[in-house]
């Protein structure tokens, strides 16, 4: 059975999602969609463990060779991306039965859950597969199930956040699609490593230029890169609590992969790639992520939307590590994508508490709250250390391996920048600080119950991996290493 | 390398401007949804179009037949109509609920009133 | 429309042919143009135009929600299944070679019912967004 | 076709503009038979032109016909999507031209679904075979997505049991 690994990882919540439309049951749906995410969980692992030191496993499905069929192909970079996704989804399918409940109405509960097993089925087919066009399609899968579990949110904003973000993300996967034709008419092949074995013979190189501008500006649509983040904020703000937790975890996350995937494994091998400015500029809007999202998120009113904000300036740290290009660059990057999914996805869940207990979570609404519901705040300040990146959290880790790379590189800059850009993150966890702690709870405050153990325990364990891989940051970085040195083998 | 040789992608290019105008400058959700649309079938030619070989036919094998046309991009873009007209759907679903939470279709009234409703 | 003879006797011929050329295209697409997709696509048309030309809730005796939103699932599922039975049988996913002794007989197997999941899907999921879509009152109804 | 593109981006009259599109869908129909791909062809007459048209024409019984004044500033769009078609034009001006016979997506990967596929699986349509054998996964996929489109548009749009009035104030 080990050998089926790779498409077991996809096809268990692909085949979920159907059946639970046939149970047309809320709690079975739920109890299912528990049940896939914990196996993902139990197969990323055994795919790591599977390519760990090196290994590549290729499976063609349908027995096809590829590149006529297509083929799974997983190795250090795809099984630590699906780990990722899995970790994340397996403690949001615990946590999502009490916030389901009460933001989405009842007879729309098994459908929640299809979506949401649709959505984990399509991130975890864009990791592993090997073939540029399937990437599209899954890449469309996990989209569309995205689009309606964000307009399923309680406030009718979330439609609009939800039409929004359909019409970028369908801009971005058709600016894909082009990008992925063009390379196609090059090299007659869509299998990704068939590709890249091909494109150095290509005499006329235009035609990958534009595939490259074409891919980047697509993928960073999906992935919310500064300046192409507007539907991010609403997204995020609007959307359900559980769904909020999982995408700001993973699918962001996932297509920095797809990025990183076709600059070092497709594009890596042909001179193009140092043609084009293309760090130069990635570092710029890294920059401006870093420091103008910041600054937005200091004077947002609503909690939610402030982490969104801080989200955005979050990835502006990943793409800020990538566009070093060097080992250390990419692992640094490629850490904070873990390191951020586990503080980002524990905040959210725990502000979902908040939303289950009050209905909003503006700050005018939560003074005090560090009174009423104690483990949730202190857990969400802890979350807010870890995004500034205090030592003892993953957050520093992350940025220690950044200025590690920038100072590597001598541009002590860019290190200068990352620690000033931190300051700001300062500014907006102080502001949760100042007005869950430093005010007076009013009587509709304290009379709130501290969050339910269903959805206090799933977060918490976030927040308790956030703390112990600052600690013991062995596997993390050993795997990100791993992954890095990957990448960089099929750009040489 | 002549500009002629390249009429074919010239559809392509034409459509695909068009439609991310139609896309990007319209305040109506439904157009936006047809500009969107009009932007995605710009792929279809950029695809079918070099597959076509003059003087070859339809790829379904027959014994009077030497030269058949490239069968995989017709593959690749009966799955991207279908992903068109999913996303057309979703969009129009979308659309509706829009329309009976705002009582209107227009972007700028839309947002006009959540600023509103925030201050 | 309830009310138009010619309409009526003219749509029940035409709704007869639909079907049969649904099915035509279903089974015919190994050797020319057609699918389970474009096949589910014409069978749904032939019930929205009965739908049109009789009423909606004409249309939902012949084909009922339920039936529709079973059928959304059961093709999906359907198409699935096929691939998880190449697993089972030894191969790989999708594996159709192991469908049957002979590996062109299986793929032969193997092709037919991926097909017929698909133009379950499709079929069903057209006319089920057609019923969401044509059974919400307009705004004319609800008075605004 | 190019003028029909034109007069959906100019007609403010969403019925028209419908109308138009469907027209439109048949003349990309039309051109993709041309085109040998007479799969695709049949699949956008009855999806671009039929569906399509049907579900937007049922989204206007529902909602506004007339759109509303253009934008104010149209040059940020115009711009961008100048760009974008400058982009697209400077990399197919390095394609292969076209019919060309040697171009790679001639010479690669089809040659063998054109000369072996009716011996290996018994089907004489190619793009039958492709579809739904050597690249049968991702005909799942898009089956996926069809599933996940049907069930979102129950999702958004199932008649509730009276809820949603109060919660969307």
């Amino acid at each position: 059975m080990t050998s089926h690994l790779p498409i077991l990882q996809v096809v268990v919540p692909l085949i979920a999602a159907p059946l639970m439309v046939l149970l047309r049951h809320g709690g079975a749906a739920w109890l299912l969609a528990v049940g896939v995410s914990w196996t993902s969980l139990v197969v990323a692992l055994a795919l790591l463990a599977e390519v760990s030191g090196g290994g590549l496993i290729s499976y063609a499905l349908g027995n096809w060779p590829p590149p006529w069929g297509i083929e799974y192909r997983v190795d250090a970079v795809n099984a630590y991306l699906a780990l990722i996704v899995s970790v994340i989804a397996a403690v949001v399918a615990v946590y999502m039965r009490r916030s389901v409940e009460a933001e989405v109405p009842r007879e729309r509960h098994y459908l929640f859950y299809t979506m949401y097993a649709l959505c984990l089925a399509g991130l975890l087919g864009i990791s592993v597969t090997g073939d540029a066009f399937n990437l599209f399609v899954f890449l469309e899968i996990s989209s569309l199930s995205t689009y309606v579990l964000i307009a399923l949110g309680r406030d009718r904003r979330a439609l609009m956040a939800g039409y929004q973000y359909l019409i970028m993300g369908t801009i971005g996967a058709t600016f894909f699609v082009i990008g992925v034709g063009l390379l196609y008419l090059e090299t007659g092949t869509l299998n990704l490593a068939d590709m890249a074995a091909r494109l150095p013979r290509v005499t006329d190189t235009r035609p990958v230029l534009a595939a490259l501008a074409f891919i980047t500006v697509g993928i960073s649509l999906k992935l919310a890169l500064f300046p192409l983040h507007l539907w991010l904020p609403n997204a995020y703000a609007y959307a359900p609590s559980a769904v909020t937790a999982f995408l700001a975890a993973t699918a962001t996350k996932v297509s920095v992969y797809v990025l990183l995937r076709f600059y070092y494994s497709v594009f890596g091998g042909s001179t193009v790639f140092e043609a084009l400015p293309m760090a130069e500029i990635l570092l710029v809007f890294s920059l401006a992520a870093m420091f103008i999202a910041s600054t937005v998120a200091v004077f947002q009113n609503d909690v939610k939307r402030m982490f969104a904000y801080s989200s955005v300036a979050q990835i502006g740290y990943i793409t800020l590590g990538v566009s070093l290009a060097s080992a250390t660059g990419l692992t640094a990057g490629l850490v904070h994508v873990f390191n951020h999914a586990l503080t980002k996805g524990a905040l959210f869940l725990l502000l979902g508490g908040i939303a289950l207990r009050i209905g909003a979570v503006r700050f005018e609404a939560i003074g005090g709250i560090g009174r009423a519901m104690p483990f949730t705040s202190f857990g969400i300040v802890l979350g807010g250390l870890s995004l500034i990146g205090v030592p003892a959290t993953v957050g520093f880790v992350s940025k220690w391996y950044l200025v590690l790379a920038a100072l590597e590189r001598g541009a002590w800059w860019i290190a200068f920048a990352v620690v000033t850009s931190s300051l700001l993150a300062v500014v907006y966890v102080w502001r949760f600080v100042e007005v869950a702690y430093f005010r007076e709870p009013d009587a509709r405050v304290s009379a709130l119950r501290e969050a339910p153990a269903s959805m206090l325990v799933p977060a918490w364990l976030l927040i308790a991996a956030c703390v112990y891989f600052g600690l013991d940051t062995g596997i993390t970085v050993g795997g990100a290493g791993a992954a890095a040195m990957e990448l960089l083998r099929g750009a040489r | 390398m002549n500009i002629a040789s390249h009429y074919s992608y010239w559809a392509t290019i034409f459509l695909a401007i068009g439609g991310l105008y139609i896309v990007i400058a319209r305040g109506n959700l439904v157009k936006k949804l047809i500009g969107l649309a009009i932007f995605q079938t710009s792929v279809y030619l950029l695809y079918i179009a070099p597959g076509k070989l003059i003087g070859g036919t339809a790829p379904i094998v027959a014994e009077q037949f030497q030269v058949y046309s490239n069968p995989l991009p017709h593959v690749l873009i009966l799955t991207a109509i279908v992903v068109g007209v999913a996303t057309l759907a979703l969009g129009l679903a979308l659309v509706v609920r829009i329309r009976e939470a705002y009582g209107s279709i227009e972007e700028d009234e839309i947002l006009t009133q959540d600023r509103d409703r925030a201050n | 429309m309830r009310d138009y003879l010619v309409l009526r006797v003219i749509a029940k011929l035409m709704i007869a042919f639909m079907l049969v050329f649904a099915l035509y295209v279903q089974f015919h697409g190994d050797f020319g143009p057609g699918g389970g997709f474009q096949a589910g696509v014409i069978a749904a048309a032939a019930i929205i135009f009965y739908a049109i030309i009789y009423g909606l809730p004409a249309a939902r005796t012949v084909v009922p929600d339920w039936l529709a939103e079973t059928m959304v699932a059961a093709g999906v599922l359907l198409y699935a299944s096929v691939g998880v039975a190449g697993i089972l049988l030894g191969g790989n996913y999708l594996d159709y070679f192991v469908l049957h002794a002979d590996p062109v007989e299986g793929q032969h197997r193997g092709i037919f019912w991926v097909e017929v999941g698909v133009f379950i899907t499709v079929a069903g999921v057209m006319l089920k967004i057609f019923y969401l879509f044509a059974g919400r009152p307009g705004e004319e109804e609800e008075g605004k | 076709m190019a003028s029909t593109a034109v007069a959906i981006a100019v007609q403010r009259n969403l019925f028209a503009v419908v109308v138009l599109f469907g027209a439109y869908s048949f003349l990309m129909a039309t051109v993709l038979v041309a085109l040998d791909a007479v799969d695709v062809g049949m699949t956008e007459a009855a999806v671009g032109a039929g569906i399509s048209t049907v579900l937007l024409l049922g989204t206007l019984y529902l909602v506004r016909k007339e759109e509303m004044k253009p934008l104010h500033r149209p040059l940020l769009p115009l711009a961008v999507s100048i760009a974008t078609g400058a982009v697209l034009a400077y990399g197919t001006l390095g394609l292969p031209a076209f019919s060309d016979p040697d171009a790679p997506i001639h010479t690669h990967v089809a040659p063998r679904y054109i000369h072996d596929a009716l011996r290996e699986t018994g089907v004489p349509n190619v793009v039958t075979a492709v579809l739904a054998s050597y690249r049968g996964y991702d005909t799942l996929g898009e089956v996926m997505v069809v599933f996940t489109a049907g069930a979102g548009v129950i999702a958004l749009l199932r008649r509730r049991k009276r809820r949603m009035k109060e919660d969307r104030q």
